[in-house]
């Protein structure tokens, strides 16, 4: 059984051990999960440690017949595109536990119900990203929904029934959409050399479709993966989501779920359909820009602090799919980095945010105010989170941004120039609720707000660090990126374009 | 280039202040503002040892570097961490350090009541360190870094009373103006990469040799914008008035001497770029000038002392953004004017801290005035910087401005003219407008209520006050005297530097002599205007349109408001608005249409089994006439 | 003559039984109606087997009867037990799918 | 080769009509019974075209299995539910009657357009042969070869059928049956003695002894509650107020 097997059944395992523990004992639960996370979280760093950079090929292989008489098989692998989101999803998941440690109450069911949902939300994700066969992917990528769908409709707030549907039926639909997609494929492969659900193999299929065929089975794709990591006009579901979700719920969600959109868009929709994805590039640049900018506005005019931070993915989301759609070297390191310091400074600011929610018992951007002084830790902790959000340079998010502009910049110069005034936008939607929620007279209401404690502070510590040490030192992630997104590039035939003006030299 | 391993230490130190004093909290509020200080000074020691340094090795090798590690590395876009100190820097950062470390010491006194001292001096030793990365980056990518770090250390330096409302949204404005500058920057930085294949100074320097003229304009104007974002020059320039709600030591440091001169740093330090980029520079040279009037006309309406100060400031930008713009012959110049002012600008908003320090933070000049006796160490640093401001022989600004005026007069044909002009007419309205702050203040009859007991201020504050107009008195000469910083500076400008223009349009003597006149017209206009008459400690409402408009600041805020703001603010209500409505509302509509379906189809799902026998035997009808025309 | 004929009768006969089964609200002349129908069908049958000259057909109609007498046993049992619940043999009463 | 005879076309062209006609007259009388009797003769005569088309077997069973049985049962069903209860004709789902006619309509005429179009392509063979060695001996020869599975499996659901309409139509006991002691408590619980004695009989005291009719109670006003409760809630209450007593007349009238 090859680690990353292992790797995917220890959260198992842990929800395993949750479930023979009483319900009563609920802090022997959360102690649990937290234990169970954080094992996972140093397996996967040892991992990251065991992994050759140099080589692009899937690493940690493992596959085994499931369903022979289809050609569907349990086989999983990781490249450095798969290992540098599958690190955000487990170093994320004991974030969450820690700092959502009260999270659990007040829902329909008992913490231990929540702590077996997350554990098992931890092996989806993991499977997903580690899947390398099309199959394994698809069940993975709807499995993944269910225990989201308990989390947001058992445990979150406001409406949360209604977001748990509206999530739900959104994903259901673009699944639908892939999973005709995939039995097209399948067919096409069954019809030229053998029956397969292998990616490698799958990879070679578009020179056996028309251009009609692979348009269409590339939509399929791409819908999906528009949804989940939501370009505008597919986005609506996720702001409903994220508020009405707990706090550690949306940043599972918009930190790590979200980014198999992403992720899906370069290993699916690139490397099966290198000529459709060539065909679609110029619309999808579009909507990444009209995203960029959209998103931004309405952060601007948002005035609930979640629903806030949900925009501003959208924003952000925005910025990947540039990256990945610009077809260079750097706006495709940029846009992988990007996914996962993403996954950091939004899952801070909504680790924040949540507390601050909790603590006020409301979400309401204008019922906070003066925290600074009030709650001086938690204030600076959201207004790095918040700076990272807008892509200060020394903190991670400015490479990776600053990456996806220059690559695109390179391609699509009106396309980047016009991202380019979301860094404004940007300044805006951060500051505009730090003005509001941090600073001016102190509110009343808030003059007795407890600031941060021990757990509070140890949760949100490692987060800020990270965000702070990829802002000056990104190497150790961008030597497992470049290879892939290297190989992705040079896989659709592209090349960096030349500097213009030193072409001589 | 010769490489050092201790650059790093000039940043480094006041960085560690900066984490030190904001992570150990309240713990340090005994020790934290000399840990702060301290840190400042020995980074100033650091530069004072590179500078003797420097000055033991040859010419050619004064320039070194340090390559910290590899920062972004991705295909072809290569970006090292990596600092460089050459002769440009090295004037900054002794400007940024000595500088700072005087207002550090200032600061003890004049913030000793906040509670919050210690976070006051953790934000500057943080903006001490982004400033120092800023002028000791090697590429344009980490002078980014300190660039947006000095935006970050001035917001929360002009936010840090962000109690009041007004404050914080000072702070934000600056924010997100320097943002709008940002970009330009980033632009740049892009265009050089797509066009150039580098970042790097030195890189960008070999490349834009070879390069198209068009290319390089297009960075050049996008540098411009930047340095437009950063130095309050016209149209970027709104902020750095609102900025004045930091304390006064901020608006020292940050809005006199060195942050907002970044753009000028920018300017001379992409010499390279512009000096092959003749529109680029034709269009520094119209900002600067419209800034430079735009400034002092601002200046002249102002009671606000910081504010009249702030928008002098502005001014004298303008004119260094003017001289850098002018090519090879400026660029020494525009940094011995940003040097000097340095000095006495900094001094000066020392000595308005230190009136209002006397004053309960009055700042209205109205209800000032006679505070020469109260206040003599104060009147006497303020007079000498103000003499320094204004161009009296032979204090600082004489020399630095009276060269940028025969510079602007040498740049040849009518533009030389009218540039020549703009930068005299600046000077009267300098010399006005100044002289009308000296007089307000502290030699006209007091004004000012009973309750009122202006005193001198202690030792910690007036003692930086003195260092400083020593260096306004003296600089000058000294960087004139042989063009001792044009020597100096030359090799940063290549060989461009050299080739000065010979023919001068006048004599410097009569560009001088202009000059002279010009300042003796301004305070004679402000001593008749203010000294020998009364003045009114409320201003005068019934004044004309022109007044009014200037103590708008030119109606900048409004203009600002009604293009930017308020459609940005209708189109995101229009935007929140659309979201909810029509994209979210297609999606409801979707959702909507299948319950309205099923609503209607529910109606023939009556339960009365009669009804579905119907639908049967329609069914059958239909089946039976399918077949009847199939079989036709 | 022409044996099609009694086709004819069987359409028309089937015709209005649907319509019966339709119009009518008496439990009971409903369930009479579906008899009809199926005689109908019956007659159909028989006439089929005539037409054809073997026998099938017969063993068909033999088939039905017996299911539809078992249909008339389970179906007034029904009848009867709604009638006892409801008080009324008619299927109007019986709506109970419309909630 | 099959030719009809003409006593058969006689019959068909009298019975054929008949049978329409009373199939119509199903449809639109308003009394269940009526109903049922004109389905008597319906399939009288569907047994009488089933014996004039060489089914003879059938014909005998569709009388006796059809109007012998089923019909009885229908009539059985009927006196249950109330052989009087006459339904009303007016439609009360607005529009069916329109659309039940117009598709039966469109059924009917696309059903004998289809019949008047279709050909065998071979004249019609006839029975003749099939029935050489009678017809139930032929009948019997399928039934116990081709179709005994089919045979046995009928057998098996009509079985099923009569257990099932058992089920169905016995009445389940939720609750003991009170016993008579249970009963007689409950009676004098009630609060009133009125009762106490047990319910009056009906028409004990009246003029009339019918058990349609209520006992009058002694101060002559009718007690409703003498009637069967099957009989009130059928409807089958008669009138008592012309059996009561007004005022008492004293006159004595001679019966003759």
């Amino acid at each position: 059984m090859s680690s990353l097997t292992l790797l995917g059944i220890l959260p198992l395992i842990g929800a395993l051990l949750i479930a023979v523990i009483p319900a009563e004992q609920a802090l022997r639960v959360k102690q649990a999960a937290l234990g169970t996370t954080i094992l996972v979280a140093i397996s996967a760093v040892m991992m990251w440690l065991n992994f050759d950079e140099s080589n692009t090929a899937f690493q940690f292989v493992q596959s085994a017949g499931w369903i022979p008489s289809f050609g569907i098989n349990y086989a999983v692998g990781v490249d450095g595109l798969s290992l540098v989101l599958i690190l955000l999803a487990v170093l994320l998941t004991p974030i969450v536990v820690l700092a959502g440690w009260n999270e659990s109450e007040g829902g329909r069911w008992s913490a231990k119900v929540f702590y077996i949902l997350i554990l098992v939300l931890e092996t989806m994700m993991i499977g997903v990203f580690a899947a390398t066969d099309v199959f394994l992917f698809y069940v993975f990528f709807e499995a993944m929904l269910i225990p989201v769908y308990f989390l947001i409709g058992g445990y979150g707030s406001g409406e949360r029934a209604a977001a748990a549907v509206k999530f739900l039926l959104f994903s259901l639909f673009g699944g639908l959409l892939m999973l005709a997609s995939i039995i097209g494929l399948y067919v096409i492969s069954s019809k030229n050399g053998g029956a397969t659900f292998d990616i490698t193999q799958l990879s070679q299929m578009h020179n056996y479709m028309s251009s009609t065929t692979q348009n269409l089975l590339f939509l399929g794709f791409f819908i999906a993966f528009a949804i989940k990591a939501p370009v505008w006009p597919l986005h609506t579901w996720l702001p409903d989501a994220a508020a009405s979700a707990t706090p550690g719920t949306s940043v599972l969600l918009l930190g790590v779920l979200d980014k198999v959109g992403t992720f899906g868009m370069i290993r699916f929709c690139l490397t099966l359909f290198p000529d459709a994805s060539k065909t679609f590039t110029p619309v999808i640049i579009v909507l990444a820009v009209i995203s960029i900018l959209y998103g931004a506005f309405l952060a601007i005019g948002a005035r609930d602090i979640k629903r806030l931070i949900a925009y501003t993915s959208i924003s952000h989301f925005g910025f990947i799919t540039m990256g990945i759609f610009a077809m260079t070297t750097q706006g495709h390191s940029g846009a992988i980095l990007y996914m996962f310091n993403h996954g950091f400074s939004t899952a801070a600011l909504f680790i924040v945010a949540g507390w601050m929610i909790a603590r006020r018992k409301s979400s309401t951007i204008a019922d906070f105010g003066g925290l600074q002084r009030v709650t001086p830790v938690m204030a600076w902790s959201f207004f790095i989170a918040g700076m990272s959000s807008l892509a200060l340079p020394g903190l991670s998010s400015f490479v990776s941004e600053f990456l996806v502009l220059v690559g695109t910049f390179t391609r699509y110069p009106v396309a980047a120039v016009l991202a380019t005034f979301g860094i404004v936008l940007a300044a805006l939607y951060i500051l505009i609720p730090v003005q509001k929620a941090l600073h001016g007279p102190t509110t009343p209401g808030n003059e007795n707000l407890p600031d941060l404690n021990l757990r509070e502070k140890f949760a949100v510590g490692p987060v800020l660090a990270i965000i702070i040490a990829l802002g000056f030192y990104p190497a150790p992630l961008l030597n497992v990126i470049n290879p892939v997104a290297k190989q992705v590039i040079e896989s659709q035939g592209f090349t960096d374009p030349v500097p213009s003006e030193s072409a001589g030299k | 280039m010769v490489t050092s391993s201790s650059l790093i230490y000039l940043i480094a130190l006041p960085l560690f202040g900066a984490l030190t004093l904001l992570l150990a909290g309240r713990r340090a509020d005994k020790w934290g503002h000399l840990l702060g200080t301290a840190m400042s000074a020995s980074s100033f020691g650091v530069g004072l040892y590179q500078l003797s340094q420097m000055l033991s090795r040859p010419t050619e090798e004064r320039a070194i570097s340090q390559k910290l590690f590899t920062w972004i590395d991705v295909a072809s876009f290569q970006v090292d961490a990596g600092l460089l100190l050459d002769q440009l820097s090295i004037c900054f950062v002794l400007l940024i350090t000595g500088v700072g470390t005087l207002i550090h010491i200032y600061s003890i006194s004049y913030m000793s009541h906040d509670e919050n001292r210690r976070r006051f001096f953790a934000y500057l030793n943080l903006f001490i360190a982004a400033m120092l990365l800023l002028v000791l980056g090697d590429s344009y990518l980490t002078l980014y870094v300190g660039w947006e770090g000095v935006g970050l250390a001035s917001y929360l330096l002009i936010g840090f009373w962000n109690q009041k409302p007004a404050y914080a949204t000072a702070s934000k404005k600056a924010f997100v103006m320097n943002r709008v500058g940002d970009m330009g920057l980033s632009f740049a930085i892009m265009i050089a990469f797509a066009t150039l294949g580098t970042v790097s100074f030195a890189g960008v320097k070999e490349a834009s040799e070879g390069a198209s003229e068009t290319a390089l304009t297009a960075i050049g104007i996008m540098l411009l914008v930047a340095a437009a974002g950063k130095s309050a020059q016209f149209p970027l320039q709104a902020w750095l008035g609102d900025a004045m709600a930091g304390p006064t030591p901020v608006s020292a440091l940050i809005h006199a001497a060195t942050m907002v001169t970044a753009g000028v740093y920018l300017i001379v330090r992409s010499n390279f770029i512009f000096d092959a980029a003749p529109t680029a520079q034709l269009i520094v040279v119209i900002v600067g000038a419209i800034t430079l009037l735009f400034g002092a006309v601002i200046g002249t309406a102002k009671d606000d002392i910081k504010k009249a100060l702030a928008a002098s400031t502005m001014s004298q930008i303008g004119y260094m953004v003017l001289c850098a713009g002018l090519g090879p012959a400026g660029y020494a110049f525009a940094i011995m004017h940003l040097l000097t002012h340095g000095f006495f600008k900094a001094g000066m908003f020392l000595g308005a801290g230190s009136v209002m320090h006397g004053m309960n933070d009055s700042v209205d000049m109205r209800r000032y005035g006679g505070l020469r006796k109260f206040m003599p160490i104060t009147f006497i640093t303020f007079g000498l910087g103000y003499l320094a401001i204004i161009g009296v022989p032979p204090f600082a600004g004489f020399y630095s401005k009276d060269l940028i005026i025969e510079t602007a007069f040498n740049a040849g044909g009518f533009k030389g003219i009218l540039l020549g002009s703009i930068t005299l007419l600046g000077a009267v309205i300098t010399a006005f407008y100044m002289t009308r702050v000296m007089i307000l203040t502290f030699t006209s009859p007091k004004r000012w209520e009973e309750n009122q007991h202006p005193h001198e201020s202690p030792f910690l504050m007036w003692f930086p006050m003195v260092v400083l107009s020593i260096g306004s008195v003296t600089s000058g000469l000294l960087f004139y005297r042989g063009d001792a910083l044009a020597n100096w500076l030359n090799p940063v400008f290549g060989d461009h530097g050299k080739d000065h223009h010979e023919e001068h349009l006048f004599e410097p003597i009569v560009v001088s002599a202009m000059a002279l006149t010009a300042v003796a017209i301004g305070v004679g206009i402000a001593i008749m205007k203010y000294q020998l008459s009364e003045i009114e400690a409320v201003a005068p409402q019934n004044v004309s349109i022109f007044t009014r408009i200037a103590r708008k600041d030119l109606l900048q805020d409004s203009f600002n408001e009604s293009v930017f703001m308020r459609p940005g603010q209708a189109l995101t209500r229009l935007l929140v608005k659309g979201d909810e409505n029509v994209v979210d509302g297609a999606v409801r509509g979707i959702g909507r249409t299948a319950l309205g379906a099923g609503a209607t189809l529910r109606r023939s799902q009556s339960g009365f089994a009669r009804s579905y026998a119907a639908l049967i035997l329609i069914g059958a009808v239909v089946l039976i006439a399918g077949i009847w025309v199939v079989t036709l | 003559m022409n044996p099609y004929n009694y086709l004819y009768v069987a359409g028309l006969l089937f015709t209005i039984g649907a319509i019966g089964v339709i119009v009518r609200r008496n439990a009971i002349v409903v369930f009479m109606c579906i008899e009809l129908m199926l005689n109908a069908a019956n007659l159909t049958l028989v006439t089929f087997s005539r037409i054809n000259g073997t026998l099938e057909g017969q063993v068909t109609a033999f088939f039905t009867m017996v299911v539809a007498a078992c249909e008339v046993v389970v179906g007034l049992a029904i009848i009867i037990a709604i009638y006892r619940s409801r008080r009324s043999a008619s299927i109007d009463d019986a709506s109970l799918l419309k909630r | 080769m099959l030719t009809i005879q003409t006593p058969e076309a006689v019959m068909f062209w009298v019975l054929g009509p008949l049978s329409v006609i009373a199939a119509i007259g199903m449809l639109v009388v308003k009394k269940a019974v009526h109903s049922a009797l004109l389905l008597a003769w319906i399939m009288i005569t569907i047994a009488l075209f089933y014996i004039a088309q060489d089914a003879v077997f059938l014909g005998i069973v569709q009388i006796v299995v059809y109007t012998g049985a089923v019909m009885m049962l229908f009539l059985f069903i009927l006196m249950l539910v109330g052989v009087d209860a006459s339904d009303s004709l007016t439609e009360t789902i607005p529009g069916l009657r329109a659309i039940a006619i117009t598709a039966a309509l469109g059924f009917g005429g696309l059903l004998v357009s289809l019949i008047s179009r279709a050909t065998l392509g071979r004249p019609a063979l006839g029975l003749a042969e099939a029935n050489k060695d009678g017809n139930v001996q032929g009948l019997a020869k399928l039934l116990f070869s081709d179709y005994v599975f089919a045979f046995e499996a009928i057998s098996a659901l009509l079985i099923t059928a009569a257990l099932g309409a058992m089920v169905l139509a016995h009445h389940q006991r939720t609750v003991a049956r009170p016993t008579q002691r249970e009963q007689a408590i409950a009676r004098f619980r009630t609060g009133s003695l009125a009762s106490a004695a047990g319910l009056p009989n009906p028409g004990v005291y009246a003029r009339h002894n019918a058990v349609d009719v209520p006992a009058l109670l002694p101060d002559g006003t009718p007690a409703p509650n003498s009637i069967s409760a099957t009989l009130k809630a059928r409807g089958d209450m008669l009138e008592s107020n012309q059996f009561e007593l007004g005022e008492v007349d004293n006159t004595v009238q001679e019966e003759k």
